[in-house]
């Protein structure tokens, strides 16, 4: 992919600064505005797709290697997995919001409810990662196949 | 009575989009005509207050639109020269077409718009989840409330689900799926 | 063991799928070695948990408010199968995936469609069946087209396509319910709908229940996926689909609906027997004519899923009509006796075909013939699975097969026309045979073919896997013997003759925490 | 009225993915279907002149609970749409993968199987 005009570089540039911090906002007050984990992640996804499709895979694979995406990608699940097994240690069951029972915060603060921003911040990181990757992917594959020929995927992690 | 003549309209709008996408000859319009009903799902969503599912539909439906094109363009994808069977399609309109009738016959004894099942079962759930859930979660955002606190484990299923989708979208665009021979 | 142990279940094969991408990429040994603990605690902890009955509060919040697990017969059978055959599907993919790639991301799609497996047996909330459903399938659709070849990536697609009308159709389900009651805890859903009247609205979402899963279990008018991604995908994974998968996400899900939550009245009941004997019949008599070795056998699973939905539906009528109870329990205890049997046997059946092809490249029955020399193991697990699926006693399939005939002998007294499935049930036992005995002759018998010389035994690791299958086969039949049949069968017929009472024993357990 | 208009959506979808002989179009179909069934659960619980269920410091709690519109639906929409999400991403991946296969996406020229 070899990108677009000058003019949509250099608006994709900063626009990306823009739609990315939208994303973490979105992210950390899910609890209290609407939006949320999930919402955030597609938004922050979008920032490093809208680099993909400026400026090409490239730029936005050195930004965020196809790797470290994909560690992202479990990492965030876990991270959500590993919270709602704290229950069980910290809250006697699985799913207890141990982070909030233990240190209540005041109504209508960032703190005030415990694991729910964490599960939000998990979630965003897989959701980002997550659909990065599959959009990455998705393009990959069409550049080959419009070269028409003999067949052959370059990815980044594969096998062998 | 103005959200319900409003959602009418958008609901029109969708089912003009849809029958466009589903019956344009031209692949990419067809695409495009789903983009306009995701929207349209999306401004819905706001009437019926729920200002969470308008921005998650939003900002799906942009990804989804790129997935889309991405498929399409560059394609020779208009064509599609199969014959059209007829004792088949036949025979799927008149299941649809029942079914249609049927259930618009049916969804007549739901409650009419506008007066949602919570109000006439007092101890529903969702009754104390918008009394207690500021006190028991922390969180204002009733609906945040529930799909993490409440339901956490809903959402739990919901990460693993976009997880496997992923991972299953990766393994089926992997480069080479099978070793070669090595005799 | 208490009921405290269940998060295990779901949160163990989750834990390691999200693992294995992270530290299994480059080492293929290491995925390896992982997915098979995994399997094998899932075994351990589903044994430890079968005397253990009842209900988890995720969260600590009481249902309704929150998601809760109910444990009980049932579902502690299920898990034990689904662990089962899950291990014997892992230990055999070490050496049988070798010829693929990305092995990392197959186990980790292999625990992600057990987790969803596990999910949706012990949930107590219909949402969160959907959800769990949608894990396992997803995950399936996946494996299916692993091998990423024309068949592959064309039955996976019919079969996503199905699959997702399928689960789109239970989920508007679950919103016509949730109009009509407001919950989603089956419990109090189910006592929601007690109160209701059953308007048509309702009935609706019952169709779109049946035809749901239905598609999911691809009983007879909902199948045309299943003889098409069955076959193409790898032969763990064949395995798994035909041998739990269908069950946990198909059967299971029906009948725990149908019974537990709904309540099955007579109607409902004759559609489960009419789905049943149509399945059973069309099954039989598609694969008949089958020359593929796969395929056959995945239209042997529609076939003898109708027995499973059979069994179950001549109960239900039975309980509905208010017939005598004891032959209900026994219609019911030989349809959930024969899907644990199927399980393990279907299983086997779809290992030895990988095996077989394996080793001579090929599924076309027509070009094997003589392995039964060159492969001693696999002929005399494939022989025990054919056998057992055919109904030769002392094997397990004889036993559930006799039990839902005599159930149904012993029902003709009041309901005449009983008769006549019992008859059916005999002749489709007979074609089952026939076409069995085709296939062992076609496979072992006869003379080794010239492209065939080179032939070998499967590697040790996968003939273990066969074997450990093939005992259960031939044991399976002691799960009769009174005392153990206290134990695992009997508590798994009495939840489902429970019927409604499924959610006052909820209750009165949510009660006691 | 409204609930009627949006069966109709989802049995539109459900036509397309049924008839069409074109993969992308089946997707599509199934899109549809996903659409209307996550928009038919919050008409469900809307409430007359419903405010969203989220609060601010100015919210009055019984006021509230008598006008909020009812939240369960829209958590469940949240996971659906994600589901959704997940399902149409992986079908497109597999319908890029059978385009490499085939040279098109027509699915009368790809009846290897029949079942």
């Amino acid at each position: 992919m070899k990108g677009m005009t000058v003019i949509v570089r250099t608006i994709a540039r900063w626009v990306k600064v823009f739609i990315f911090l939208y994303g973490c906002l979105i992210t950390i007050t899910g609890h209290l505005t609407p939006g949320g984990g999930f919402a955030g992640g597609v938004i922050i996804a979008a920032s490093f797709i809208l680099i993909t499709l400026a400026y090409g895979k490239e730029l936005a694979l050195r930004q965020l290697p196809l790797r470290a995406a994909a560690g992202l990608d479990s990492v965030g699940a876990l991270i959500f997995l590993v919270v709602a097994l704290f229950g069980i240690g910290f809250g006697g069951i699985f799913f207890a919001n141990w982070i909030q029972r233990r240190f209540p915060g005041g109504s209508f603060h960032l703190l005030s409810s415990g694991a729910i921003p964490v599960y939000n911040i998990a979630i965003c990181l897989k959701v980002g990662a997550s659909l990065f990757i599959t959009f990455v992917i998705m393009s990959v594959l069409r550049i080959v196949v419009q070269k028409d020929g003999s067949f052959r995927m370059v990815q980044d992690e594969e096998e062998e | 009575m103005g959200t319900e003549i409003s959602i009418l309209v958008l609901l029109v709008f969708m089912i003009v989009a849809a029958l466009i996408a589903a019956e344009t000859r031209s692949l990419l319009s067809s695409v495009i005509s789903l983009g306009a009903v995701g929207v349209g799902v999306s401004i819905a969503f706001l009437f019926v207050a729920a200002p969470d599912l308008a921005i998650v539909q939003v900002s799906v439906e942009v990804l989804l639109l790129l997935f889309f094109v991405r498929s399409t363009i560059g394609r020779e994808v208009e064509h599609v020269k199969g014959r059209i069977r007829w004792p088949g399609l036949l025979l799927a309109i008149l299941l649809c077409a029942g079914v249609l009738a049927f259930g618009v016959y049916a969804l007549r004894s739901l409650p009419p718009f506008g007066s949602p099942v919570i109000s006439a079962v007092k101890e529903a759930p969702s009754n104390l989840y918008l009394e207690k859930s500021l006190k028991e979660t922390g969180a204002p955002n009733v609906v945040a409330g529930i799909i993490l606190d409440y339901r956490g484990y809903d959402t739990l299923g919901e990460a693993t689900v976009l997880f496997a989708s992923i991972l299953g979208a990766l393994a089926i665009l992997r480069g080479r799926a099978k070793r070669r021979k090595e005799k | 063991m208490s009921i405290l142990a269940l998060p295990v279940m779901v949160a163990l094969p989750l834990g390691f799928a999200f693992l294995i991408p992270i530290v299994a990429r480059r080492a293929k040994a290491v995925a390896d070695s992982l997915a098979n603990i995994a399997t094998l605690g899932l075994v351990a902890f589903a044994v430890l948990l079968l005397p253990v009955r009842g209900v988890y509060v995720i969260g600590g919040w009481k249902p309704p408010i929150g998601i809760s697990w109910v444990l009980d017969g049932y579902g502690n059978l299920m898990l034990l199968v689904v662990a089962v055959v899950s291990f014997a599907s892992t230990l055999y993919s070490v050496r049988y995936m070798e010829r693929y790639t990305a092995s990392h991301r197959y186990y980790s799609l292999f625990l992600l469609m057990v987790t969803g497996m596990n999910g949706v047996i012990i949930t107590g909330d219909l949402f969160n069946l959907f959800v769990f459903l949608e894990i396992a399938s997803i995950s399936s659709y996946a494996l299916v087209a692993f091998g990423c070849e024309q068949d592959e990536l064309e039955a996976s697609f019919k079969y996503l396509v199905l699959g997702s009308i399928g689960s789109t159709l239970v989920l508007l389900g679950i919103a016509f319910v949730y109009g009509a009651t407001g919950y989603l805890n089956m419990a109090s859903i189910s006592q929601g709908l007690a109160s209701a009247p059953r308007s048509p609205l309702l009935i609706l979402a019952f169709v779109f229940f049946i035809v749901g899963f239905g598609i999911k279990a691809a009983l007879v008018p909902f199948h045309p996926w299943l003889p098409d991604a069955h076959p193409s995908a790898p032969a763990p994974i064949s395995a798994m689909l035909s041998g739990v998968l269908i069950k946990a996400l198909g059967v299971y899900a029906l009948t725990r609906v149908l019974f537990n939550v709904i309540g099955v009245s007579e109607s409902l009941a004759i559609v489960l027997i009419a789905v049943g004997v149509l399945s059973m019949t069309v099954g039989v008599f598609l694969a008949v004519g089958q020359w593929d070795f796969k395929r056959l056998l995945a239209y042997h699973s529609i076939s003898q899923m109708g027995y499973v939905i059979l069994g179950i539906g001549m109960g239900g009528y039975i309980l509905a009509v208010g017939g005598r109870v004891e032959v209900a329990a026994l219609a019911m205890l030989g349809g959930i006796f024969h899907l644990a049997n199927h399980a393990v046997f279907k299983s086997l059946l779809f290992l030895c075909s990988g095996s077989i092809e394996m080793a001579t490249g090929t599924r076309q029955l027509k070009e094997m013939g003589g392995l039964g020399e060159r492969m001693p193991v696999t002929r005399a697990t494939c022989t025990i699975a054919s056998l057992s699926i055919a109904g030769v006693p002392p094997l397990n399939g004889f036993w559930s097969k006799l039990i839902i005939i005599i159930a149904a002998f012993q029902a003709s007294v009041d309901h005449p026309w009983f008769i006549a499935l019992a008859a059916i049930t005999i002749i489709v036992s007979f074609v089952t045979l026939i076409s069995f005995l085709k296939v062992l002759r076609y496979a072992f018998l006869g003379a080794l073919s010239q492209a065939l010389q080179q032939v070998k035994e499967s590697p040790a690791l996968m003939c273990v896997a066969l074997v450990i299958l093939a005992v259960f086969c031939v044991g399976m039949g002691l799960l009769l013997v009174p005392p153990v049949r206290e134990t695992v069968l009997e508590p798994a017929v009495r939840a489902l003759m429970g019927g409604l009472g499924y959610a006052g024993a909820v209750n009165a357990a949510v009660a006691g925490l | 009225m409204v609930y009627a208009l949006c069966f109709v959506l989802f049995m539109i979808g459900l036509y397309c993915a049924l008839t069409k002989k074109n993969v992308i179009k089946i997707v599509i179909g199934l899109g549809i279907m996903e659409y209307a069934v996550n928009l038919f659960l919050p008409l469900l619980g809307y409430r007359k002149n419903g405010t969203a269920p989220i609060m601010d410091r100015a919210t009055d709690p019984l006021e509230f609970l008598a006008t909020a519109v009812d939240p369960l639906p829209q958590a469940l929409v949240l996971t659906s749409i994600v589901i959704g999400l997940g399902v149409t991403a992986m079908a497109i991946a597999i319908c890029i993968r059978l385009y490499e296969k085939y040279g098109t996406y027509d699915i009368t020229e790809m009846r290897r199987l029949r079942g």
